[in-house]
């Protein structure tokens, strides 16, 4: 075993560590996808796997998403843990009926004789100067798509714990990786254990008392900055990071809610038809009568994603969101 | 670099990379379909593997036609019946080893069914009690497939797996004519050929995808010239010859054991009945052509060449027809059975442990079918 | 022209003579599509055109979803406005690359220079004992992509507006056809002119002054049923048919709302991620001081669409409908 | 229908329906890739063709230069040159007529500016001021095409729909080695097949997909020969030899506009740079391979040729840089100019009309941008 990272370690070191683990600790894990062999992946979240355990295990597929899904469908019938790397949100799109109809379907389809534990890495989002299809946001599809559990991290430990938990899991698990997060630090310290993640937990990243910022993944950085700026407003904020958006983690979120009495949901994806809506309307219904106004959304424009030079206007940033907090009927007018 | 750097650089002949790296004369399929039944090669068959053909020949026919009456009787949803495609059904069961694996569509409960799934569990899909009725790992036989060609895949994942496992394995999966044209066929049997994985595609040339016919669907010289540029052998058989397509595909399963690779073998057979006892093939083909293709019946061609090799007599014959009654009885009793169904099962299995929100919903049915009092 | 069917007219048949009469008035609409020609579509909605148009105008193309809508792209880039068929709602997943990267946003990618329009019919839904793959309720996906429009029929009537309205769009619209109301009758008159309805506007199918009802496609006559039953309970429910899910024609169900102070979505599809979420957290978000109780949703459950014989189990109904009505807190306790 | 009355159907011989349609034979390409510099076929080719492409062989050279020096001054986004494939770019170019259309992919900047394309425009979205920078129609150049193979049942739904209404017009579509793995390549090519489409396919095998070699890519002959899978020609042609490429292209685009079909050429040619200027090629291929390479050189091999035979000589060489440097020099310029981006132009050209929805939206970034005194 080669020494992977000094801390603080990036998002995307952990990942390759919580791969690595899992590979050395489970021979039926296999990698494979465009460019995660030689190269180790465009995001080099794959690097030095295949040189550690050969390229049978971690393998360059023929470029073909749904031909690397599918296959890894029945590499998982037959008993091994397939770890996909989707190159970009957009190119997972091939592979969608491989998705909706066989991975998040066959544990079901078959009263549980055929579970598919499959791990699907989908880079996503915006904010690094992609060309278009290179920042799609692309949740909704995931989570309108039941067998499956959706999770993002948004820190380097989570990122490490999620991944772990993914590969651990005898159900098919989307993992959203925030790109412009790949590169961001902390202090995780890769040569220590590390937990796994329980699937389906949200965490309160900062308590507050005047309402609750619910969100995700590459927001959670700009919700925190958020509340940060917010206190020169004078406002308090909570910081749910959501992690597991499949299962949903009512409890904490509710009960940060009913705790403020306020709430907006940040989120990168498009508005409409985006996570969202199912955030604030489950909120709504079980903490209608401790919510002083209605539950808020700040989220991506209902457009293709933009180009890079215009990408900063459509992505939720500070503003928007203490916009949205001004929103919340300070002074409930009925 | 600037054009000028170039100029020393002339070198007219190119670099050797550019050899084709296999022949593809040996990937082509012959001109005409591999028969052997009523040619001198049937002279070589085994009798006693004919033997076994004939008897799952009848039985399958039987079969089909049972099933096909128990959607009449409102026992099953639909059927997609493999009436006239049964020498290929067969083959495919019969030419796999019992750790094989077998990758069936839609239409091919008779394959399943012949490799021993109960036809029961084989029809549940079709009945609509549940989507698989069976373990697949118990007859290693996948899933029924519905999303056309999206089984080929998982059976290249399946053999690459087994493979690297040091197992020996091969999958045999099973597509429509029709189901050659989704991009799935072509990144599946691209994936098995770069990966020489232990797989048998059997293409059953139908000539018709529900109503649309083999012209409007390719127009390759045949479907099993694809195999070539995917760099893997290509077979043409007749698919109504058992003895031939179980020839066909048992050369096929001994290159793949063998490390060799996938092969590509296109059954040219023919769709006798409609696509579903749902479709009405008279809007898009005429009866003559059905015709002719009744009278090119798999099982009358092999019943022929075995009697008049002395190899089955009457007896045999009748032998063979009362097992096939003994299984339709057996399959219509049982099928008229209401199956117990769990509406609980809902929410059973769609994770291994139900999340939150699924708990939630059970809990909803759950007083709903109390309070209607249908507790279950 | 041959005279397609007498009054009462099915909605199969409304979508036929849609079809047939946009044909006749453009020489550039043209019908692709599995099975379409012929046999006149496994539903037989297309059944005679191939005939009187001929198979260039109404074609038979290979099994292949993506190269269907593909090279309707193609035809639409040179001006002609592709009708494209998918056999049923799952069947479309192979031609979601196409959907999302390309269909829905031709037009944005070249400033406007290169719109396209295409029609995309999709029989959804269930309740027509279909097995598995066969039933799906696939609008999340199509809700959340932005650059398409997504309308649903729920009457004979408006599948012909509706379809009419699609094909007239210079942008690309999915129609989501409710498969379990193919046969349904009423007493339009194919034999005389009909309107084209305006993409974007909902309607309102019922009148009352207890709560509204939001609901589109296969929903709507359960709803109308659910607000007959419930006339016993002593509820006035207003029943508000969406029609058009994008746009979303937020003044006629705000208004509802606002009149009634409660609502209830109702959809089929799932109900994590579904449409219902969205609808329910915008209408609380304009209609938040006017509301008595949350928004409730009836939705199918989260579960892949069951077999034939559950599929009831699973299918919101009118006693779910009630039920919801039910708790929508009469006796506000707060 | 029961067993018994199978029997009196025999007939061995199967029905008619099963010759080949088509003999492969000619489809199948030949095993060397068609070469025209430096041998006999060199003598027949039009002079003022090969100076044609000569000249813009030397521009697209300066222009894949250029394009990546822009990006180390971070005026672009990002480059995937072309650099050593130019022979394709310009070939394909330069083959089609004004009427025709060319779907190249998001490597395929060079042939959109030899079709005619404003440098700058065919840059837009690599600058990233927005997606397509330029008019479709105006040069008919489908917008450059970045998810793989995408394009081309476009382009084989243009030329449909072009034929069906009778007009004169070609399509050309781009696509790379590793773009022909995916479904929509296969799909794409058999409708086009099905349809006797007028277009044709061009394949620039370069040896990679990213990083990924020809060999974990395909286990095929040639990629030229997927066409006899589809029933179409497949050529393979040395993507090196402007003239080769050329001369093949023109029997394509001739086949396809007399009505012929469709056509799959493969030119083998290698991508001298690494996949764009982010990536590192040195961590999947050595330097010798690319300096083998670099000696085959496109521009080399053409300007030999006509020096050689008298056709150019040092002031006709010097002349060409000179354009070049021209076309570079104002590329550089203009380049260097930030675009002038309007922030409303999101919510522009999601439809015809902006949905309410969208105007909302488009009111929110309005007063937020008035806020920050940032008004457009
Ligand atoms: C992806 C997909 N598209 C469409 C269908 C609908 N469909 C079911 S069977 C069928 C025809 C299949 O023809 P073929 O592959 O020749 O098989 P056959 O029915 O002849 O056995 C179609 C279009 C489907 N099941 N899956
Ligand atoms: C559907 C899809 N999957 C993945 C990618 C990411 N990607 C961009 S270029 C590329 C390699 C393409 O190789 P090839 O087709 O040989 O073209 P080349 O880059 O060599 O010109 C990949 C994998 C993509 N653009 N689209
Ligand atoms: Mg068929
Ligand atoms: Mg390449």
């Amino acid at each position: 075993m080669t020494t992977v990272a000094v801390k603080p370690a990036t998002m995307a070191q952990a990942l390759t560590r919580a791969m690595r683990d899992a590979m050395a600790a489970d021979p039926t894990v296999h990698v494979l996808g465009e460019d995660v062999g030689t190269l180790g992946g465009v995001f080099r979240v794959t690097d030095g796997l295949a040189k550690e355990f050969g390229e049978d295990r971690c393998t360059d597929t023929p470029l073909a998403e749904a031909g690397i899904l599918g296959t890894a469908v029945g590499m998982a019938m037959y008993g091994l843990r397939p770890v996909v790397e989707m190159q970009f949100d957009a190119f997972a799109y091939p592979a969608f009926e491989q998705l909706v109809s066989h991975v998040a379907r066959m544990r079901n389809r078959t009263r549980g004789a055929m579970p598919l534990p499959i791990t699907i890495r989908v880079p996503y989002g915006g904010g690094i100067g992609g060309v278009e299809h290179h920042s799609d946001s692309s949740e909704a599809y995931y989570l309108a798509t039941p067998g499956l559990h959706v999770v993002t991290p948004a820190t380097v430990a989570d990122a490490y714990g999620l991944l772990r938990a993914a590969i651990a899991s005898d159900d098919p698990v989307v993992l959203l990786e925030p790109k412009r997060l790949y590169w961001s630090k902390d202090s995780w310290n890769p040569e220590e254990p590390t937990a796994v993640e329980p699937i389906g937990r949200a965490v309160v990243r900062r308590s507050g008392r005047s309402a609750t910022l619910i969100t995700y993944g590459p927001s959670v950085p700009v919700c925190l900055e958020a509340a940060e700026a917010a206190r020169a407003e004078g406002w308090d904020l909570e910081v749910v990071d959501l992690r597991s958006l499949v299962p949903f983690d009512d409890e904490t979120v509710c009960a940060s809610v009913r705790r403020t009495g306020r709430a907006v949901v940040v989120h990168e994806s498009g508005g409409f038809g985006g996570p969202g809506g199912e955030i604030a309307a489950r909120v709504t219904e079980r903490c209608f009568h401790h919510l002083e106004a209605p539950v808020l959304r700040v989220a991506g424009f209902d457009i293709p994603y933009p180009p890079p030079m215009l990408e900063r206007h459509h992505l939720p940033g500070v503003d928007r969101i203490l916009d949205a907090v001004g929103r919340l009927q300070w002074e409930a007018e009925s | 670099m600037t054009v000028m750097e170039q100029r020393d650089g002339y070198r007219p002949s190119p670099p050797p990379a550019w050899q084709p790296r296999t022949d593809p004369a040996p990937l082509l399929p012959d001109a005409e379909p591999y028969r052997v039944l009523g040619t001198d090669a049937a002279a070589k068959a085994d009798p006693g593997l004919l033997r076994r053909l004939y008897a799952e020949l009848v039985r399958g026919r039987r079969y089909n036609a049972q099933a096909t009456a128990l959607t009449k009787q409102g026992r099953l949803a639909v059927y997609p019946s493999s009436t006239g495609q049964e020498a290929c059904e067969v083959a495919a069961a019969l030419v796999l080893e019992d750790r094989d694996w077998l990758f069936p569509s839609y239409r091919d409960t008779l394959a399943a069914v012949a490799r021993g799934l109960d036809p029961v569990q084989a029809l549940t899909l079709l009945r609509g009690d549940w989507h698989t009725g069976y373990d697949p790992h118990e007859h290693r036989v996948a899933p029924l497939c519905t999303p056309l060609a999206t089984q080929l895949p998982h059976a290249v994942g399946l053999a690459h797996a087994a493979r690297l496992k040091g197992d020996d394995v091969v999958a045999l999966a099973m597509v429509g004519d029709g189901g050659t044209s989704e991009g799935d066929f072509h990144e599946a049997l691209n994936f098995a050929a770069v990966w020489q994985a232990p797989v048998v595609f059997l293409v059953q040339n139908n000539g018709f995808a529900i109503s649309v016919p083999l012209a409007k669907q390719t127009a390759a010289p045949s479907l099993a010239h694809k195999a070539v540029g995917y760099g893997m052998p290509g077979r043409l058989v007749d698919g109504n010859d058992a003895a031939a397509v179980h020839e066909v595909l048992a050369d096929a399963v001994r290159r793949a054991r063998a490390g060799g690779g996938p092969t590509l073998v296109e059954a040219i057979t023919y769709r006798v009945e409609a696509h579903t006892n749902a479709d009405d093939a008279t809007r898009y083909r005429g009866d003559a052509e059905v015709e002719t293709w009744r009278r090119h019946d798999p099982i009358a061609l092999l019943e022929h060449e075995l009697t008049e090799r002395g190899l089955l007599d009457d007896a045999g014959i009748q032998a063979a027809r009362d097992a096939a009654e003994t299984m339709a009885a057996d399959l219509r009793e049982r099928m008229n059975q209401d199956p117990v169904l769990d509406p609980m099962d809902l929410f059973a299995h769609v994770y291994a442990e139900p999340t939150p929100q699924l708990r939630e919903q059970r809990a909803q049915l759950q007083a709903e079918l109390e309070a209607e009092g249908e507790t279950p």
